[in-house]
């Protein structure tokens, strides 16, 4: 971790984790395949969220951020969710799967032009350096707030009555939280909580595209979990709607409500 | 100044009231009570001869640094010419009920709020920032208050309608419908 | 300590809080800024070079008296006054993007910091060091968040300028690399 680690991480829950209790949640994790059990200690420090914990995954690795081998990289990182019992927390799964899908891309075959591949680690290595840099201050900040609490300030307070005669200082910004505030506690029901989550079509695209370059058809049922979430649910929908556009596969229905039938369109190949 | 007055005097300082001199003793364990009262003494006479705009004093049965009598004045009259004054949370939410729901009397507002705000209601008026508009029909005749010019310009606000997400509130805010 | 000296030290003593230069000007309306400048630099050096157990700093565009750090484990340990806590290294992450990113909606935080901060926000708001600066066009209006005059305070600073530009970073962003 070294500079980058907080002191409250590194005084946070450590867990040790002995070779045995390794294979213990390799056994429990059929999806991830066996790795060569680990013959040392290792300590797990406890993390700020899923990119921290890859961040030092990479770092622990001692691999290149520009060029990581993602498959070993997301094995050890369904590794440590697994070990640090993270299973229910919703953001390290969503990467978990995000790497997972990336080493799909990583498999297809790149066929043709080289140039116009793109690799697709290039996104996760733009948000794990921005994630890293603002790491980077946080190390300035917390220097700097330390250095500050070292040194008391004045804690008398003398006695001033609130003067009317004083100036107000009043903004626009303070009103509306007040609004926000007398929102939350009249009428509930014109409280609307609103989910933070963009669709992911690029994502769906390219799974897609790897399940059929390799089977050369699926159906709905298959590309979409039965418990899938209705951002999942909207980016499959509008990619298969885009590759369609594309040319690349054909979408059919048999019959109402029948799974959608998708399948590999080679007539936009030969054209 | 010595180790033992510069500690006493950093220690004052950061006391939100006045220490006890048992309680000072708990700062340096090897030094003497009367080391500590020859130290506060320097301290003190520190003050005084050489001439600072703080002293020492001793108050209640403890001591305490305090900003000499003849700059108090001065300091109140800067305060109030150079840090304007913030509505406290309680009087921006009868502020904001009152913009977008006006004319209004007391008693919505409490029924919005859930609180007396009588003297809320004093307070926005004595800064000129709502008045009365009118009066209501029915019992009592109760008196209706709304903003002024004053709020406008307070906001940058060329007209009322000019406030953001008025729907929405004006839909929140709405009278509860009458029981039939 | 001439006058003008002693005035400041009783200002800036009476003031918990960074006092803002306007504040000192309006303090000694006869004194020019250059005046008001030595006079401070004056109480400094008094404080360094006299040997207090308090020094002058230059914080979030005023100036405080605080105590110096050599003297807080022993202040702390005889009960006098507390440090506060610590924020956690969640805070702190959401707290730099704020600083470095403002005025900056909750949704574009989570983006960086690939974490729910809805609580987060509204701890940091509770304790003063952000707040709503307005609200994004668009869809739901969201709500935008910036840094205060107590964050800078908390973290010694004296303007946000003081924070290492972006490309200052040891990690600079670079361009992803080019395929091969």
């Amino acid at each position: 971790m070294g500079a980058v680690m907080t002191e409250e991480q590194a005084q946070g829950p450590q867990v040790g984790v002995h070779a045995e209790s390794v294979t213990l949640v390799m056994e429990a994790v059929p999806a991830v395949a066996p790795v060569q059990p680990v013959s040392f200690l290792v300590d797990l420090p406890a993390y700020a969220g899923p990119l921290d914990l890859l961040l030092s995954l990479i770092r622990d690795e001692k691999v290149d951020i520009y060029d990581i081998p993602i498959a070993h990289i997301a094995r050890q990182f369904l590794l440590r969710v697994r070990v640090l019992q993270l299973n229910d927390a919703a953001e390290y799964l969503e990467l978990a799967a995000r790497l997972l899908r990336i080493k799909a891309q990583m498999l297809l075959p790149r066929h043709g032009e080289m140039e116009k591949w793109e690799d697709p680690r290039a996104e996760l290595v733009r948000r794990l350096l921005e994630y890293q840099q603002m790491r980077e201050v946080v190390d300035i900040l917390e220097r700097r707030g330390d250095e500050r609490r070292s040194r008391f300030a004045r804690a008398w307070l003398q006695e001033s009555g609130e003067s009317v005669a004083a100036p107000l200082s009043l903004s626009l910004g303070e009103l509306l939280t007040a609004v926000d505030r007398i929102l939350r506690v009249t009428r509930e029901p014109t409280v609307h909580t609103i989910v933070a989550r963009t669709l992911d079509v690029a994502g769906a695209i390219a799974m897609v595209r790897s399940v059929i370059a390799e089977r050369r058809n699926a159906r709905w049922g298959e590309l979409v979990a039965r418990d899938a979430e209705p951002w999942q649910i909207l980016s499959m929908l509008l990619a298969l709607l885009e590759l369609a556009k594309l040319g690349e596969l054909r979408l059919a229905q048999p019959r109402p409500f029948a799974s959608v039938e998708i399948e590999h369109d080679s007539s936009g190949e030969a054209a | 100044m010595i180790h033992l007055v510069k500690l006493l005097e950093a220690a004052l300082f950061a006391s939100p009231r006045p220490v006890p001199v048992e309680e000072l003793t708990a700062l340096a364990s090897e030094a003497s009570p009367a080391e500590i009262a020859s130290a506060l003494d320097a301290l003190r006479v520190h003050y005084d001869v050489d001439g600072h705009g703080v002293e020492l004093a001793e108050i209640g049965g403890g001591w305490q640094i305090l900003t000499r009598a003849e700059y108090t004045g001065a300091i109140e009259r800067a305060q109030l010419a150079a840090r304007p004054q913030r509505l406290s949370a309680a009087a921006l939410e009868t502020l904001a009920i009152i913009a977008y729901r006006q004319p209004i009397g007391r008693m919505e507002v409490e029924e919005i709020r859930g609180v007396a705000v009588g003297s809320i209601l004093k307070s926005l008026q004595e800064r000129a920032l709502i008045d009365v508009v009118g009066r209501a029909e029915g019992l009592g005749r109760p008196l209706l208050y709304g903003t002024t010019p004053l709020f406008l310009e307070q906001f940058a606000l060329r007209h009322l309608e000019e406030l953001p997400r008025a729907d929405e509130l004006a839909i929140a805010l709405r009278p509860a419908p009458q029981p039939l």
